[in-house]
């Protein structure tokens, strides 16, 4: 199966969705590299608004996730709960 | 294979026609395994010089700061023509023996594997 | 009354889709012109998907979220004189290829956007063009705005417009954009939004901003991440428009699956300039171009190419080449501009015996067996003072117009020539791929503006080089060319920093 | 202590790129300056595009206006994108917190069946206008010449389609987000007579060929006198009839046009200044168009405002191109 990823840029506010990532895809491996943050997973990864709410402790929108959004790999689909990312295998 | 374009027969100007080079051809010259020089060269060249020319002139010009150039036993280099092994003719000229315009010259020095063997 | 909610999706299909309407007093032929003659077959435009349903009012909102951060980050950078935090002035060439490769291409992108953004039938495609039309030109933007303080410390930024459009090795970026732009809608879609952002930009932004941030470039960093942020959005557009195409009509896959393999082997060859960057210009580095190529072109794609093999979707034809020549490829771009620095407006310089270690250690199949014995054999005669440059001009290919410098990974130290006749010319190639490029559509590419042939028939300023580099390319001779070592740029940086001069460095460590 | 000589050296060696130094003299250019002014290719294309092969990229002739130099421009606004997408989400960020009160307040359910009525009959239907309008400025960033003109063609084209995502949302506010406001209005757009030169008007649009032209058609006759007919004239009417509550949902188009205008008018004045031979071009087609859009708006204006609608926005139109030197 092919690996879906997301980066972050490297700040506080990527700290929490990375957080609220590893929850919601406990099988996620997360690479740390110079000013950004990788997160792969197999075959499917989905980021919830809600989780990453709970993290932040404030209202957060799934849009907010491009402020610091470098680059992603897979077929995405968004809604206002959360943005997933599939391979078709 | 015809592009496919808005209007039909979409023909663009070849910039590169033989006339607009005042008289000159483009001739391209390369030493294999020699890539101190990184690239063949390029020369504006009369059809009508001959290829003792291309030797004594436009070869060292190009060439002659690599190490090896001055070792080159000219009687047994190899040359190819746009691919074919070709024995130049060295007093004919360019025109006279097929060279025309945009032809690449390669030419192999046996023995002379540049620079400490490497291929520069 | 008490309002539903709308959620994300009904909201795009009332706000975008459904603002379309069937034209009565025109004919749909009419307004969208472009549309059929590439042979792309579409059906029914409603299918389009966007997966981000963005509206202009959260477009405006994040998008000018964005932007605050960035400038007050160029604020920053230019009151604390932040060029002088960069690991090397060696570095700062790198931003120079940038400015002057790139940034251009970002405007090229904005352009060709646009121009599909009004071209396309179906509003949900248009729209999501147009945006990424205007996030093209942020990216240039901000990017002139990032270099325009590096711009005011070094040289070499000055004219990059006016370099663009003539200088030899920018032809090589510009042609490919050239390329794209004067293709037709959906040729430009496979081009620059599905082969360019989606399989390749990786591969130029992310190891290179790395690269920034390794190398204390903050304004670079930024920016390029920032544009990141756009890019997200960019490559899922790209990606959309393919499966759209596939699912649209069966007819479309040959088509599709031909413009795929053009435009990763054209996209490819641009990055050659990328490559170089990675492994030789960045003083600290991050990875090599190698294991960059392996993560973000050999795994991504493969990835990406299992998911589209449902739509009869295979691997592009050259895949295995760029992939034999990962450890070839930014040595042999290296000594190109090494060859030719005194024609290049930004530095070149001999790596460094710990650079060469890196990169022994980086490239062990190729770097010792290849290229090491060369540079230092070039090191030596700099040290003699005879620093090498090529005398003579170099042979280019037609269709990426890069010097011949690429060779047969069989046979790594012979040059690989390729040739095609067509209408009584000759026409010569660096490889297979861009040989097959112009045997598709030669009618295309014998217009090729080839800087080496223009500067033979005298269309670049005269004779002498000295013209054609001061006087036509407006290279300030002397200053932005030639070798790092005993450049204005480097003496700068060492009065900034107190330090001896490298050519004295260089003698004692040699 | 090195700080002295750091001062010292870290003089810059120049203040702004060449090209803005040759344009704006030896000084730190502005950012809008340096974002703006000669940055497009202008030479040695490689491929004659296969969308249009008699012409080059980036081909000047796109359009008969001829400038001698397509840099003569300057926006009023001095927007390049980052002062662009500010400006932009300030108005928004005013517009979503009145869309907000409106719809906390129930506003909608306070305006009278009559007054909800005539705004979806006659106002929610430009949302379609605004899309032919969102085309048009796309068009001519992508024909036009210059940065400093085509940005602002983009800019204009986005903002186009905000504000006819702006008008859905005023449909959605009133039918309780069941699309049904949306769905009449565009009924209205594509069969009620009052609409249909309106709609003809704008497909007629999409087909000029010469980016100038839809400038002149689009941004300088329609727009003027729609804006002033519906945002003006339209919103007193509804006042008078007790839906005052309009006013600040059309708040964002009012505030849009006058920003709009000021670079419409700029571009139009430099334009016509240049020659005789662009003066007597643009005459040519502001008359065409003019004529056109005054009938076609007619029927329109009248259900919506009156029957002196027109013509009071005529007078406008007239004294916007006055100004400009027409």
């Amino acid at each position: 199966m092919s690996k879906v990823y997301i980066a972050l840029q490297d700040n506080e506010e990527s700290h929490y969705i990375v957080e609220a990532i590893e929850e919601d895809n406990p099988d996620s491996t997360v690479i740390y590299q110079p000013a950004m943050i990788r997160i792969e997973n197999e075959g499917r990864m989905v980021i919830k608004r809600e989780t990453v709410e709970d993290k932040m402790g404030r209202d957060w929108e799934i849009p907010a996730l491009h402020v610091n959004l470098i680059t992603l790999g897979g077929n995405v689909d968004e809604d206002d709960d959360e943005l997933t990312l599939t391979w078709n295998d | 294979m015809a592009v496919a374009a808005i209007t039909e027969n979409y023909v663009g100007e070849r910039l590169d026609r033989v006339e607009n080079f005042h008289g000159n051809q483009v001739l391209y010259i390369g030493w294999d395994h020699h890539l101190m020089f990184c690239a063949p060269v390029a020369f504006p060249v009369s059809p009508q010089a001959p290829f003792r020319q291309v030797l004594e002139e436009l070869i060292p010009g190009a060439f002659s700061l690599h190490p090896e150039f001055g070792e080159i036993d000219w009687d047994e280099v190899q040359w190819h023509l746009n691919g074919e092994p070709f024995t130049p003719d060295m007093d004919a000229t360019l025109a006279e023996q097929g060279i025309d315009h945009k032809s690449a010259v390669r030419f192999a020095t046996p023995g002379l594997n540049g620079i400490k063997g490497c291929g520069s | 009354m008490s309002n539903r909610k709308l959620n994300l999706k009904d909201k795009y299909r009332l706000l975008t889709r459904d603002l379309e309407w069937e034209y009565s007093y025109r004919d749909y032929e009419e307004i969208f012109k472009q549309e059929s003659f590439e042979g792309i077959k579409i059906t029914d435009w409603s299918k389009w998907e966007d997966p981000f349903r963005l509206t202009m009012d959260s477009y405006w909102k994040y998008q000018a979220e964005k932007e605050k951060k960035l400038y007050a980050i160029f604020d920053a950078f230019a009151q604390n004189n932040g060029q002088q935090n960069v690991t090397d002035a060696r570095y700062v060439n790198a931003i120079k290829l940038f400015l002057t490769g790139v940034s251009p291409l970002e405007y090229q992108a904005y352009n060709g956007f646009a121009h599909v953004g009004r071209q396309f039938g179906g509003v949900g495609a248009r729209v999501a063009c147009q945006m990424q039309s205007l996030d093209e030109l942020r990216h240039v933007q901000t990017q002139i705005h990032a270099m325009s303080h590096y711009n005011k410390h070094f040289d070499g930024f000055q004219e990059f417009p006016h370099m663009h459009d003539r200088v030899w090795y920018l032809s090589v970026p510009k042609s490919f954009f050239d390329d794209a732009r004067s293709a037709g809608p959906f040729e430009f879609m496979v081009a620059i939004g599905f082969s360019f952002e989606y399989v390749l930009t990786n591969l130029l932004f992310v190891p290179f901003m790395s690269g920034a941030a390794y190398n204390g470039d903050m304004a670079t960093v930024t920016f390029g991440f920032s544009a990141q942020s756009d890019e997200a959005r960019h490559m899922t557009l790209g990606l959309e428009i393919i499966k759209f195409m596939l699912e649209q009509h069966e007819d479309n896959v040959p088509i599709v699956q031909r413009w795929i393999n053009k435009w990763l082997w054209r996209g490819y060859r641009v990055l050659t300039l990328v490559a170089m960057m990675m492994d030789y210009m960045l003083p600290n580095k991050v990875m090599s171009w190698q294991e960059s190529f392996e993560v973000y072109f050999e795994e991504a794609a493969t990835s990406l190419f299992k998911d589209l093999a449902r739509y009869g979707i295979e691997m592009p034809a050259y895949a295995a080449t760029a992939i034999e020549e990962k450890e070839h490829l930014s040595h042999q771009a290296w000594s190109i501009f090494y060859n030719y620095g005194h024609a290049a407006a930004f530095h070149t310089w001999m790596p460094t015996d710990q650079e060469m270690d890196w990169l022994s250690e980086k490239y062990p199949n190729t770097f010792d067996k290849y290229y090491r014995p060369r540079y230092e054999k070039w090191r030596e005669m700099e040290e003699a003072g005879e620093r090498y440059y090529n005398p003579t001009l170099p042979m280019l290919c037609q269709t990426c117009q890069i010097p011949m410098g690429f060779t047969d990974m069989e046979n790594p130290t012979l040059t690989s020539y390729r040739q095609s006749e067509y209408d009584g010319e000759r026409y010569n190639f660096c490889s297979d791929g861009c040989k097959d490029i112009f045997d598709h559509e030669p009618e295309k590419y014998v217009q090729s503006w080839l800087p080496v042939h223009q500067i033979y028939q005298g269309n670049c300023g005269g004779a002498e080089m000295e013209d054609v580099l001061g006087e036509y390319y407006r290279i300030n001779l002397g200053v932005d060319n030639l070798d790092f070592h005993g450049s204005p740029d480097e003496e700068r940086w060492n009065a900034w920093h107190n330090l001896q001069p490298a050519e004295d460095k260089l003698k004692e460590a040699s | 202590m090195t700080i002295e000589i750091k001062t010292a050296t870290l003089e810059p060696i120049r203040h702004t790129f060449e090209h803005t130094r040759r344009r704006f003299g030896d000084k730190p250019a502005s950012r809008y300056q340096e974002a703006s002014y000669d940055i497009a290719p202008e030479n040695n294309f490689h491929y004659r595009p296969m969308w249009q092969p008699d012409k080059l990229l980036n081909d000047t002739s796109r359009t008969a206006v001829v400038m001698e130099d397509w840099y003569a421009y300057r926006d009023p606004r001095q927007y390049y994108y980052g002062t662009y997408v500010q400006a932009r989400a300030k108005l928004q960020e005013v517009t979503e917190s009145n869309y907000a009160f409106f719809d906390k307040r129930g506003l909608a359910g306070r305006m009278s069946e009559e007054i909800r009525e005539k705004i979806i009959r006659c106002l929610i239907p430009l949302r379609h206008m605004e899309l032919g309008a969102n085309m048009n400025n796309v068009l001519c960033t992508a024909y036009g010449t210059s940065t400093v003109v085509t940005q602002a063609f983009l800019y204009n084209g986005m903002d186009r389609l905000g504000i006819a995502q702006y008008l859905s949302r005023i449909g959605l506010l009133l039918d309780g987000n069941s699309g049904e406001a949306l769905a009449q209005a565009k009924e209205h757009w594509m069969t009620d007579s009052a609409w249909q030169g309106l709609r003809r008007y704008t497909e007629n649009t999409l087909v000029i060929e010469d980016w100038f032209e839809v400038f002149i058609a689009q941004d300088v006759v329609l727009d003027t006198l729609v804006y002033d007919l519906m945002y003006r004239q339209f919103d007193q009417t509804i006042t008078e009839q007790g839906g005052s509550d309009l006013a600040m949902l059309i708040e964002f188009m009012q505030e849009w046009h006058k920003d709009n205008s000021r670079w419409v008018d700029a571009t139009l004045k430099t334009t016509v200044a240049e020659s005789e031979h662009n003066r007597e071009l643009i005459r040519g087609w502001v008359a065409d168009w003019q004529e056109k859009a005054v009938a076609d708006l007619a029927p329109l204006a009248e259900i919506a405002v009156g029957e002196d609608a027109v013509s009071a926005s005529v007078e406008v139109l007239n004294k916007r191109l006055a100004k400009a030197g027409l």
